[in-house]
């Protein structure tokens, strides 16, 4: 088991014959996932690494059942990518695409509120089921099927700990990256219910990092909601106040979003938060075992 | 992207929100011209970006041409959080009967435009926020129908009481969710929002800030832009395609990856070093970036050792490598550096830069404690 | 029994400070209508013959379980104002506002569809369940209770033919003006479902017009879909092509929208249609009776 | 509300909507002059507020300036459907690839905003609709979003097959339906709309309706209106709270209410007489409104008889008898007048007119017989 994606997930690339897009859907279908279709318009009938394209995600949809969508677009033409998906039936949306404008994507969530659509990103590596499918552009060979459930706010970060995780013997479920902008789809607390409810998951790892309060939301989720262990760590304590580092939004806002609230709140909630990356697996392992 | 006072108050005005008067100074001279054409009472008010600007006496009360000729020699040149005040405003002294806070933000939790109000206005929101939360009316705007009438007005009447005074900042509160929208501001800010004694709703200061990432689309927001030394730094770096923060510490920082960035500062400051920037070069092995990306670490001559953190992903460590090799043949510097290669094809990496002969290693902790190390001789 | 208002209805008056609001809220409460509250700005506190004044539908909710609201706010308002009633919750929202532009009532759809309300009007005279409730402005001596529903797109001569059918011993079980915009809220054939699916109600008289196309859609509803009696009148068969008569849906745009079509798709669907308003008392009865 | 076609395309370059220059002219000489200007292979349009100009010859081509001075010559002051033209534009000749027909329309059973779009252009989009209705894509737009990108240009697609034409004219698709909602309009249309030989996309036709309830938030398309002499009656009566049409009989209908109005007319016709107007004077018993409306009925010289057909409802008929005394001892004519009443309070309303010696009747049948009758003496 898994969460969002997995063996029945039929992919359709938006943005295949771009550069990004067309490399990319090399990768995932090398990796095995069901890449069905890809989108660009105007080339309808061509092929792009074996794939058929089409010219919208609505005659993807009809030719191939496509129920997943990925968005390569450059970042003006994102949210309209991800609302022609949304219409046209596509259930999980995953953007890519970076420097997306907040009012676009508060434009967009009521309209994929109604139709029913999960979407992950904007300004995201994508997500993983190792063995099943790859939805993103993660690095695949970090990745060893397992039963960890992993969400993060970062990508390099993600891999980094990823990679400690696999090292020291803990496969994973699904690992989500999420996005670092302020404004995205699923967050941490809509992911943490899915792993609470996935019945292959035992635990889970959080990557926050400053801006906003949605690890303080995981925090008070985990505490009245989760059943299994959860370990976390948050980048950015030493970020200034005002800057925004890198992501778009991780960014300390007069005084709030600050990595000292966040840790704060984990600890309170029973979460033990590791002070580097490093420390990640060996808190995994105690917590496991019942030891904090 | 944050604007000035005198910028935020012209785009109220060009949406008709009522805004007293005001007069962009450089010069003393210029104070007191503008003192004696409005020939009333004023305030001169320094023009940074940064808050706090009031305790800091940045803003001063002048009852004659005098006293403002007084506060602008007072308040031009000063240091405030360290930038120094090149203008002000003068503009005419409103009669408040009653201080109001109004503003527009963008909100993550609800995913929408929400509007704060308060009938605490006149101080800082956060403390508001801290004290009296129950004091704030946070209202999220419905993206597919905006900011409604009804809403603008039920809101403006919660805080006014007076229908008639109502109506009037209901108006305000329209106009102002529409230059948010219009302009991809990020905050939109009206604190004070006053009441004069003669029943006038009018602005007398203005906060905007914009999204960075929608600035394509805002050529005339963009056109605004005046950065301090820091940000210049900061744009430069933007436009090489790497994302630049000076910090005050001593060891340089060189990381791909915003999230192992600022995890690379906090595990030096963790180790007991001070990291002197966050600094990240994104995904790729090109090695004009790694040029770039060295320069402008190399220009802070506080740095005393550099950390470069890589974890190789879609871009492998050998092509990384071969990237740094060719950077490092051109930066000319006797700052030490150490390099931290992890990830895919780490070790054909590794074995590639040992001809350097800098210092490589494969874990992140063992590259901050040598950076630290390297800093201290 | 009856459709939409009855005894349990609990009537908000928005706009019940103006004149017409006024004088209108008299006159429903007369009748019997149960008017629970008013709205205006700032007035919260007041009474208006004898009703409390709130500031706002949603206080008006709160404090009296109102579930149907009347406006009589100008027209540059009266969509803020159905907004306003649909958000707060509000089941009904009769619109008497005349002069309201289309654009406005396009934008107001939707956001009815999602908060499950529905409308009647703009530009209409109401409603009324004779004996039971008047939401509306109709002349209340000229009802009775009885069981012929009616439903019209216009004013004076709804009146005229509700005349003729009392006269003639036809009562009503719910008497509706849809009113004469073009764009509006319920149409001709959500209400022929509700009298198809009231106990009450043996047959309707339905009054139309020239302009759009909604008799039709309505003659094919009910030859598909009723089983009660339905005799119709059409006005308007002298009106010229591209002139607005009057009411802003009244117009024959580019050949569509006659008098003649409609009255043919009645025709075909079995509805008698009256020469002139006099003769749809003897239609009724002949139609009772299934002697046409 | 209607504009000219010179108007339209006026607003449609302002959207940035490509459209071939054109200048307009109110005679030969200036015919001439702008066919030496553009200096080209013209078209010479005449600029009237009715369909089928083409059809009437009132459309045509010319290829130098002497051909251009005859088309002036020939369609100035012509006319077409009772109307004179008074003006017409001189345009660029278009090297024409293929038509299309685009427009945005408020549809009444989706409740929305809806695209009309075929590869048919150049003709009557009525005909096709006719002929060929799976010729037309109709699209309804949701209100909520307006025409996203994606779906102008899926429909550009459908409609041109090729991408970069597609995308030029998803372009105008978009502006199109954002002057559409700018404007109040409730028709915009290009017809056609060109793909030149040269691969740009043009409009060279534009037809706009606009909805008169919003005309008080449209300032500027209010201050394009050019009424002819019908529709200045037309205004001026909506001034005094009437409504009122022209038709072409002789018997003067006043009526409360439009739906009575218009049965009113049809039960004149149903009896053999023939009405020569609509006139709803709505639901006032104020006798100034039955004097304005009298005035407007007799300055028809047409007229032989009036027929004043009330239904008494909120507005009571003993007061409205009372207006219409007060007004008909102001007017003087010897039109002979019949005057019905009915509904709340008739009797005492009939009662009140006895004393003028008008016939008066209570049903809308007698009224009708008897102003037929009255018309033919």
């Amino acid at each position: 088991m898994s969460i969002l994606v997995n063996k029945d997930t039929k992919l359709v690339v938006q943005g295949i014959t771009g550069r990004d897009g067309k490399f990319h859907t090399g990768r995932m279908t090398e990796y095995g996932t069901n890449v069905v279709a890809g989108v660009s318009p105007g080339k309808e009938g061509e092929t792009v690494e074996g794939i058929p394209v089409f010219n919208s995600v609505e005659n993807a949809v009809k030719a191939t059942g496509a129920n997943t969508s990925i968005i390569f677009v450059p970042a003006p033409y994102a949210a309209d990518a991800i609302l022609e998906a949304s219409e046209a039936g596509i259930k999980l949306v995953v953007a890519i695409s970076e420097g997306v404008p907040v009012q676009d994507m508060i434009r967009v969530t009521p309209i994929l509120k109604q139709n029913g659509t999960l979407l992950i990103g904007p300004n995201c590596p994508g997500l993983i089921t190792p063995g099943e499918a790859l939805v993103g552009i993660l690095p695949t060979m970090i990745f060893k099927e397992g039963n960890i459930g992993f969400i993060s706010r970062s990508g390099t970060l993600t891999y980094e700990v990823v990679n400690l995780l696999t090292l020291n013997n803990f496969g994973q479920t699904t690992v989500v990256g999420i996005g670092g902008d302020p404004v995205a789809g699923l967050y941490f607390i809509d992911l943490l219910e899915m792993f609470e409810n996935d019945p292959d998951t035992i635990a889970v790892v959080l990557i926050g990092e400053i801006g906003g309060d949605a690890e303080e939301q995981a925090a008070k989720f985990i505490a009245e909601k989760m059943t299994k262990p959860v370990v976390a760590f948050i980048a950015g304590q030493t970020a200034p106040p005002g800057k925004r580092m890198g992501h778009a939004g991780a960014i300390i806002s007069s005084g709030a979003g600050t990595a000292a609230e966040k840790i704060a709140a984990f600890n309170k909630a029973g979460v033990p938060v590791a002070k580097e990356p490093a420390e990640i697996p060996e808190l995994l392992k105690q917590k496991l075992a019942g030891l904090i | 992207m944050k604007i000035h006072e005198y910028q935020a108050r012209q785009i109220f005005r060009n949406y008709g929100i009522p805004v007293p008067a005001d007069v962009l100074c450089y010069t003393v001279r210029e104070v007191e011209k503008a003192a004696k054409e409005l020939n009333c009472m004023v305030v001169v008010k320094a023009q940074v970006l940064t808050g706090g600007r009031g305790k800091a006496g940045g803003v001063k009360l002048a009852r004659n041409v005098e006293e403002a000729v007084n506060a602008g020699k007072q308040i031009l040149g000063m240091d405030i959080k360290g930038l120094t005040v090149e203008k002000v405003i003068v503009t005419q002294a409103a009669d408040i009967e009653k201080e109001f806070y109004v503003g527009f933000v963008n909100d993550r939790n609800t995913k929408t435009v929400t509007l704060m109000a308060s009938a605490e206005g006149g101080v800082e929101i956060e403390e508001v926020a801290k004290n009296n939360p129950d004091k704030i009316i946070k209202y999220p705007v419905n993206p597919l129908t905006g900011l409604l009438d009804y809403q603008a007005r039920n809101i403006a009447l919660q805080l006014f009481g007076n229908i008639k005074h109502a109506q009037k900042a209901a108006s305000v509160l329209t106009k102002l969710y529409k230059l948010f929208i219009d302009t991809d501001a990020t905050l939109a800010e009206i604190n004070p929002l006053i009441l004069t004694t003669d029943n006038e709703v009018q602005a007398i200061d203005g906060k905007m800030n914009f999204d960075d990432n929608a600035l394509y689309r805002q050529p005339e927001i963009l056109a605004m832009r005046e950065p301090d030394e820091e940000e210049i730094q900061e744009i430069a770096a933007n436009e090489k395609g790497l994302s630049y923060i000076k910090l005050d510490g001593n060891i340089g920082c060189m990381v791909n990856g915003a999230g192992l960035a600022m995890a690379t500062m906090d595990m030096i400051k963790l180790y007991g070093g001070s990291p002197a920037n966050f600094l990240d070069i994104g995904g790729s092995s090109n090695p004009q970036k790694v040029i770039d990306a060295m320069n402008i670490l190399l220009s802070d001559k506080n740095v005393k050792s550099v950390m470069i953190n890589i974890f190789g992903g879609i871009t492998r460590c050998d092509d990384v490598a071969r990237g740094l090799l060719k950077a490092l043949e051109i930066i000319i510097t006797d700052v030490p550096i150490v390099v931290r290669l992890s990830g895919t094809n780490a070790e054909e990496g590794l074995a590639i830069l040992k001809e350097t002969g800098l210092p490589t290693v494969s874990s992140m902790s063992e590259a901050a404690k040598k950076a630290i190390e390297l800093s201290k001789r």
